[in-house]
């Protein structure tokens, strides 16, 4: 058993058992090895029940908006990842940071299949601050891949790149061949920690964004350029979106593509890092014009 | 819902390139259109009754008509609607005239697109709401911030029209950086002969209170509303007690720099900013006392006659409602200690402008006397440098500082008439000297013998010689040569920035600065005192270099929009003002941000779920405060923010029909 | 150029204004005068820098300066001056006070090619005994 | 030909201040412009947001036309500074997406600026005509 488990273990059953909490969110095991399942332990003696290993990608903040949540004391198991998710809630009021007792553990980089996610290896944030967490737990085994400074926007999404080098008519023909196999499950949505609101657009029937689109490839644009708009200043690099894809959309692409396009134009903002306001929620004059004499328009 | 949709001719105007009975024959078939009419002139009384007619017989509630701009005759229709009693936001207007029949030549596609419009007109009517305008009280009483001669006067005209005005003014008198000149330009008035009367009529008025000594701690509310604490530093005087008889100031044993007269001078650390302050009350400058540095001393304590020394006196902080806010706080000057080629700051004789200010000012440290602060002679020569800091983008302010030109001409004819065996230099750029008699007044200054060089000086390095001189090199655009001269005192036209603490206030008020720190105005042309933040107004140099008659007019501009405001008594808000759907809104705020009027703040509602009543926080829109863009609307994930007369279900209902 | 501690002595001063009647303080430097005067390329100090030597009270500039003699005084910087300084009776005073200070011509006369006849004659004007 | 007889069909969103005021001036002084283009009135140009855009080549728009103040005379003071942040953004979506982003048109014209009004409807249009329908995000069903 590595040491932040145990350590977590540990903490989780001395909360509990100080009445500190009343439930720790957490993972577990789950029925294939190489998978980790969100677990909820409510009495100390479960709490061995509890893991962290390079499985446990989901992000749990998101949980804390339920309604089986609400008026209770937690604890919560958070990567560097998913603490910048849970600061952005914190920052857009969507929970207090008073009743939720932090547990940042430090992350040795995600699984994608048999890869490291590419968010991971872009990543510097692996591990929650200090002063913004209740307990911290580190010595977590750093792959190899990982030791290292962590890679460039531009090595790490290769994707984007190669995809930026193809023709228009490829690149159309590309997100055709994927969009195509879109069945619009919203696992996508469910996953990401930051599609907060509470009611989503596309559950509204009026004005009905989907229904009017009959034609699948349209709507599958729509509902992704939307949803990419929706994350991109916002987003915190951890990848769900595209790791719960049943169909294997690239659709972190799209949002990634927006995230360099800010950065280039408008300086780094790391959500959930930078203080808010996020880049979109501001403007002025001294930003490029891209639609004056000599823009590209 | 029952649509009526009116085709108006405009004479031949639209006739002539649209078939008018084709557009209503094909709109007329639009669900919930229950009458159509084509009419000669919708405007003219004749179509406003053939509505009104319509109205009435077919129970009309929707009004769709396609005419001219909604630019041109929105009012006209929706007054029409009020006088029907129906909402004025229920007419739509489709733009068949300017952006059709006047544009194209074919008439066939003009239909077809005239159709399109008006179609589009009565599917955004289905999804119209009714908008009404907020109005709010105002409360009649203005804040002026800033006590130099932009707020003074600000404030009585203010109190003249017999509203009550509080000013504000950071230092322990009021005056400003005007108290501290000899004389004024154009005329050579003595700036203080006509500056003192002011400040005493601002003080003995009985609608002005004074905030001496205080600044702005907090600002919230909106015109009309505006809720403001300030913090009235502890002066450690007794101001009920304290009759300014003087005695504490000429026993106090700590000596310190003299900042009014630009350290050419020594001060008390109880002390009157200057002769003629008003209050004429001393306040006690903490850093610098010896009581509060070492416990010992008390002797201000010990010599007051009506015992008004209070050590132990503290900040106050006075909270009041205001209806209007003038921002006059006015400038710095800037130490040119950074231009490093004008020896400012290493040697004694080169000063800058206001220095000599005091220098010649008759109540200044030397009592008007000129001297060299290295030697205490006078000086025979005198070299002044224009632009020291000032249309600089390198090492200094891009900007013009605008008044150098005129006050430096003022000090070479001081000069010349006091000092007559004096010599000028004035190395400039440009001379500028747009106003009022300015021209004549420059002219003036060459007459009497001031020696105008164009050209910028490159350095100034001390000569070296036992008298301790400088040597200025420059160079002379009309001789075409390098030049140097030999001087005893060099003059410094420093630049004018913003003060220091601007950024904070603007944050604090809500309004803009420009790229130099200075105050954006609402509109560079038609709004020259307004700010984006209705009811905030802005008076003198806080807003841009200018001359004491510019921020004194400019002033008076803020105390008449403050009196029109009072004088209404009521802000009117637009009808299209955003809106929220709470059961939407999440609270995440990205929309605060957004909103350039700082009418989006988060607010607690309570709601019942799951048997619980809980607090949740969503956004709430202040209606006397937006305007009605959109950007918020624009921003908005969830779509809970919405413009009234342009929600985004009737805009997508108008895309959907095109 | 360094601009001397003692410039023009004031009864010097006062002997071109008695002779000028002009006061050359209301020069503006607009350089009209120089940029209409033929013989402006010839100077070594043009009109406008003759006006401006003035005022700064650069006088041994102006008496030693080869411009005095090559103004032609065909007028034409006069007859424009915005400031009605009349530069060519500035120049003419200088001249006038050179004159009067017998000896102190050492310039040579200058005729340069292509000069019109008028301007040889006021030549002959300024170098007569 | 195709490129004959098709008629790109456009909507503009013309800000209430300065685009739509531009459009009217260019109808007050007769000017003359093609009559492929739908103006709707937006109070700002930052009220338009990407979904309206999408929606609007989801119905059969062969190009969508964004128009505001120009860049510091914005009525609301800073909201065209939002739109051309939010407009970069998709058009560099839609590129990447293989879509034809050139369909986008965001332009500053001003009320004084009819000229530019009538220019920018005139080569918007050819410029169309040129690229023929837009098929790539059209909801075919939607067509009419």
């Amino acid at each position: 058993m590595c040491k932040i488990t145990e350590e977590l273990q540990q903490i989780a059953a001395e909360l509990l058992k100080e009445g500190k909490v009343d439930l720790v969110l957490g993972y577990t095991k789950g029925e294939q090895e190489e998978q980790s399942v969100p677990c909820i332990v409510t009495q100390p003696e479960d709490a061995s029940k509890l893991i962290f290993d390079e499985y446990s990608e989901k992000a749990l903040s998101k949980y804390l908006l339920e309604e089986s949540f609400q008026d209770k004391k937690v604890a919560i198991v958070l990567k560097g990842c998913d603490q910048r998710a849970f600061k952005l809630m914190q920052d857009e009021s969507r929970l207090g940071r008073e009743d939720v007792y932090l547990i940042g553990v430090e992350c040795p980089g995600m699984k994608w299949g048999e890869d490291l996610s590419p968010f991971c290896l872009h990543c510097d944030y692996r591990t929650p601050a200090k002063e913004d967490v209740d307990s911290l737990l580190t010595g977590a085994d750093i792959p190899e891949a990982m030791q290292g400074e962590p890679l460039d926007h531009e090595d790490s999404f290769t994707d984007i790149n190669r995809l930026e080098k193809m023709s228009k008519e490829e690149r159309f023909e590309f997100w055709k061949r994927q969009l195509n196999r879109c069945k619009r499950c919203y696992t996508c949505r469910n996953a990401c920690p930051v599609c907060t609101c509470r009611v989503c657009v596309f559950d509204r029937e009026n004005p009905d964004y989907i229904d009017r689109a009959k034609d699948q490839m349209a709507q599958h644009q729509f509902y992704h350029v939307i949803r990419a708009f929706h994350v991109s200043d916002r987003c915190v690099s951890c990848g769900e979106c595209a790791r719960v894809c049943p169909e294997g959309i690239p659709l972190h692409l799209l949002n990634q593509k927006l995230l360099r396009e800010l950065d280039k134009f408008y300086g780094e903002y790391q959500a959930g890092i930078d203080e808010v306001p996020t880049p979109l929620s501001h403007a002025n004059a001294d930003e490029p014009d891209f639609f004056g004499k000599e823009g590209k328009a | 819902m029952k649509i009526g949709v009116f085709i108006c001719w405009c004479g031949s105007n639209i006739k002539n390139m649209v078939d008018v009975e084709r557009v209503a024959e094909a709109t007329g078939k639009m669900p919930h259109v229950v009458y159509t009419q084509d009419v000669q002139y919708l405007c003219s009384e004749v179509g406003q009754s053939d509505i009104g007619n319509a109205i009435d017989e077919h129970q009309l509630d929707r009004v769709v008509i396609g005419a001219c701009s909604p630019r041109m005759h929105e009012t006209t229709f929706q007054q029409l609607m009020n006088r029907k009693g129906l909402n004025p936001y229920y007419v739509e207007i489709a733009n068949i005239r300017e952006h059709c029949s006047w544009v194209h030549t074919d008439k066939a596609k003009a239909t077809v697109k005239a159709i399109d419009l008006v179609k589009k007109a009565v599917a955004k009517s289905y999804y119209a709401v009714p908008l009404h305008a907020e109005s709010l009280p105002v409360n009649k009483r203005a804040l002026v911030i800033g006590g130099g001669i932009a707020g003074i006067q600000a404030a009585l005209d203010i109190a003249d029209a017999g509203y009550p005005v509080d000013l504000l003014e950071k230092e322990s008198s009021i005056g400003g950086k005007m108290a501290q000149f000899d004389k004024t330009f154009p005329t050579l008035d003595c700036s203080a002969c006509i500056l003192t009367p002011k400040m005493v009529e601002a003080a003995t008025h009985e609608n002005i209170t004074l905030h001496t000594y205080s600044e702005l701690e907090d600002v919230s509310g909106y015109v009309g509303n505006f809720h403001v604490t300030i913090r009235k530093r502890a002066t450690s005087v007794d101001e009920e007690r304290c009759t300014g008889c003087g005695e504490c100031v000429t026993k106090c044993p700590a000596k310190v720099d003299n900042e009014f007269d630009q350290g050419h001078s020594k001060r008390k650390a109880i002390y009157t900013l200057f002769a003629q302050a008003v209050p004429n009350k001393p306040v006690l400058d903490r850093k610098n006392c010896i009581y509060f540095k070492t416990g010992k001393c008390g002797v201000c304590k010990k010599i007051c006659p009506t015992d008004a020394i209070n050590y132990e006196m503290e900040d106050q902080l006075i909270e009041n409602d205001y209806g209007a806010i003038i921002v006059a706080t006015g400038f710095e000057l800037n130490e040119p200690t950074h231009l490093g080629e004008y020896h400012y700051g290493h040697h004694p004789d080169v000063i800058t402008s206001l220095e000599l200010e005091r220098m010649l000012n008759a109540s200044g440290p030397t009592q008007g006397k000129m001297y060299r602060p290295s030697n205490g002679k006078e000086p025979k020569r005198i070299v002044f440098i224009q632009c020291a800091g000032s249309r600089d983008r390198h090492d200094g302010n891009s900007y013009c500082s605008k008044v150098c030109c005129l006050y430096t001409a003022k000090h070479t004819i001081l000069l010349n008439e006091k000092f007559p065996d004096t010599e000028s230099y004035v190395f400039y750029i440009d001379v500028r000297t747009a106003g009022k008699n300015y021209e004549e007044f420059y002219e003036r200054a060459r007459q009497m013998g001031a020696n105008y060089l164009r050209g910028h000086v490159s350095k100034v390095e001390p000569l070296g010689d036992s008298d301790n001189r400088l040597l200025v090199r420059g160079y002379d655009g009309s001789l075409g040569e390098q030049t140097e001269i030999e001087a005893d005192l060099v003059v410094l036209a420093t630049s004018i920035e913003p003060q220091q603490g601007a950024k904070k206030l603007a944050g604090m008020l809500g309004i803009s600065s420009d790229r130099n720190g200075f105050y954006s105005e609402a509109h560079a042309k038609l709004k020259p005192v307004e700010t984006q933040t209705q009811g905030v107004y802005l008076a003198g140099v806080c807003q841009g270099p200018k001359d004491i008659p510019e921020a004194v007019s400019q002033a008076s501009g803020t105390a008449a929009k403050a009196i029109v405001l009072f004088n209404r008594g009521q802000v009117k808000g637009v009808p299209t003002t955003a809106m929220v759907d709470e059961e939407l809104c999440s609270g995440c705020m990205q929309c605060k941000p957004v909103c350039p009027y700082e009418a989006i703040s988060q607010e607690m509602i309570t709601e019942r779920a799951h048997g619980k009543a809980r607090q949740r926080p969503v956004a709430s829109i202040n209606r006397a405060l937006c305007q009605g863009c959109g950007a918020c609307a624009g921003l908005c994930r969830s779509g809970a923010m919405d413009i009234g007369g342009f929600t985004g279900r009737q805009l997508l209902a108008e895309v959907d029909t095109l | 150029m360094r601009i001397p501690q003692k410039t023009a002595a004031s009864h010097q001063r006062e002997e071109l204004a008695d002779i000028i009647r002009k006061d050359v303080r209301d020069c503006y430097q607009c350089m009209k005068c120089s940029s209409g005067c033929p013989f402006a390329e010839e100077m070594d100090y043009m009109p406008h820098q003759m006006m401006w030597l003035t005022n700064l009270g650069l006088y041994e500039k102006i008496l030693n300066s080869k411009s005095l003699w090559i103004c032609a005084s065909c007028l034409a910087c006069s007859s424009r001056c915005p400031r009605d300084i009349e530069p060519a009776k500035v120049m003419e005073g200088f001249r006038a006070m050179i004159l009067r200070e017998r000896g102190r011509t050492n310039v040579s006369p200058v005729i340069p090619k292509g000069v019109p006849r008028q301007a040889v004659i006021a030549n002959m004007r300024k170098f007569r005994r | 030909m195709m490129q004959d007889t098709f008629e790109p069909k456009i909507i503009a969103f013309c800000c209430n201040w300065c685009s739509y005021a531009g459009a009217d001036l260019a109808g007050t002084g007769r000017l003359k412009y093609p009559e492929n283009i739908r103006i709707i009135r937006v109070p700002c140009s930052s009220r338009v947001d990407s979904a309206l855009v999408l929606r609007a080549f989801q119905n059969g728009a062969d190009g969508v036309m964004i128009a505001g103040c120009h860049p510091g005379d914005c009525h609301y003071d800073t909201g065209n500074y939002h739109t051309r942040k939010r407009m970069m953004l998709l058009k560099s979506l839609m590129e990447f997406m293989g879509l034809d982003e050139e369909r986008l048109l965001v332009k500053w014209i001003s009320g004084n600026e009819a000229d530019r009004f009538k220019d920018t409807v005139e080569s918007f249009t050819s410029k169309l005509k040129k690229m023929g329908a837009s098929g790539k995000v059209r909801d075919l069903r939607c067509a009419k």
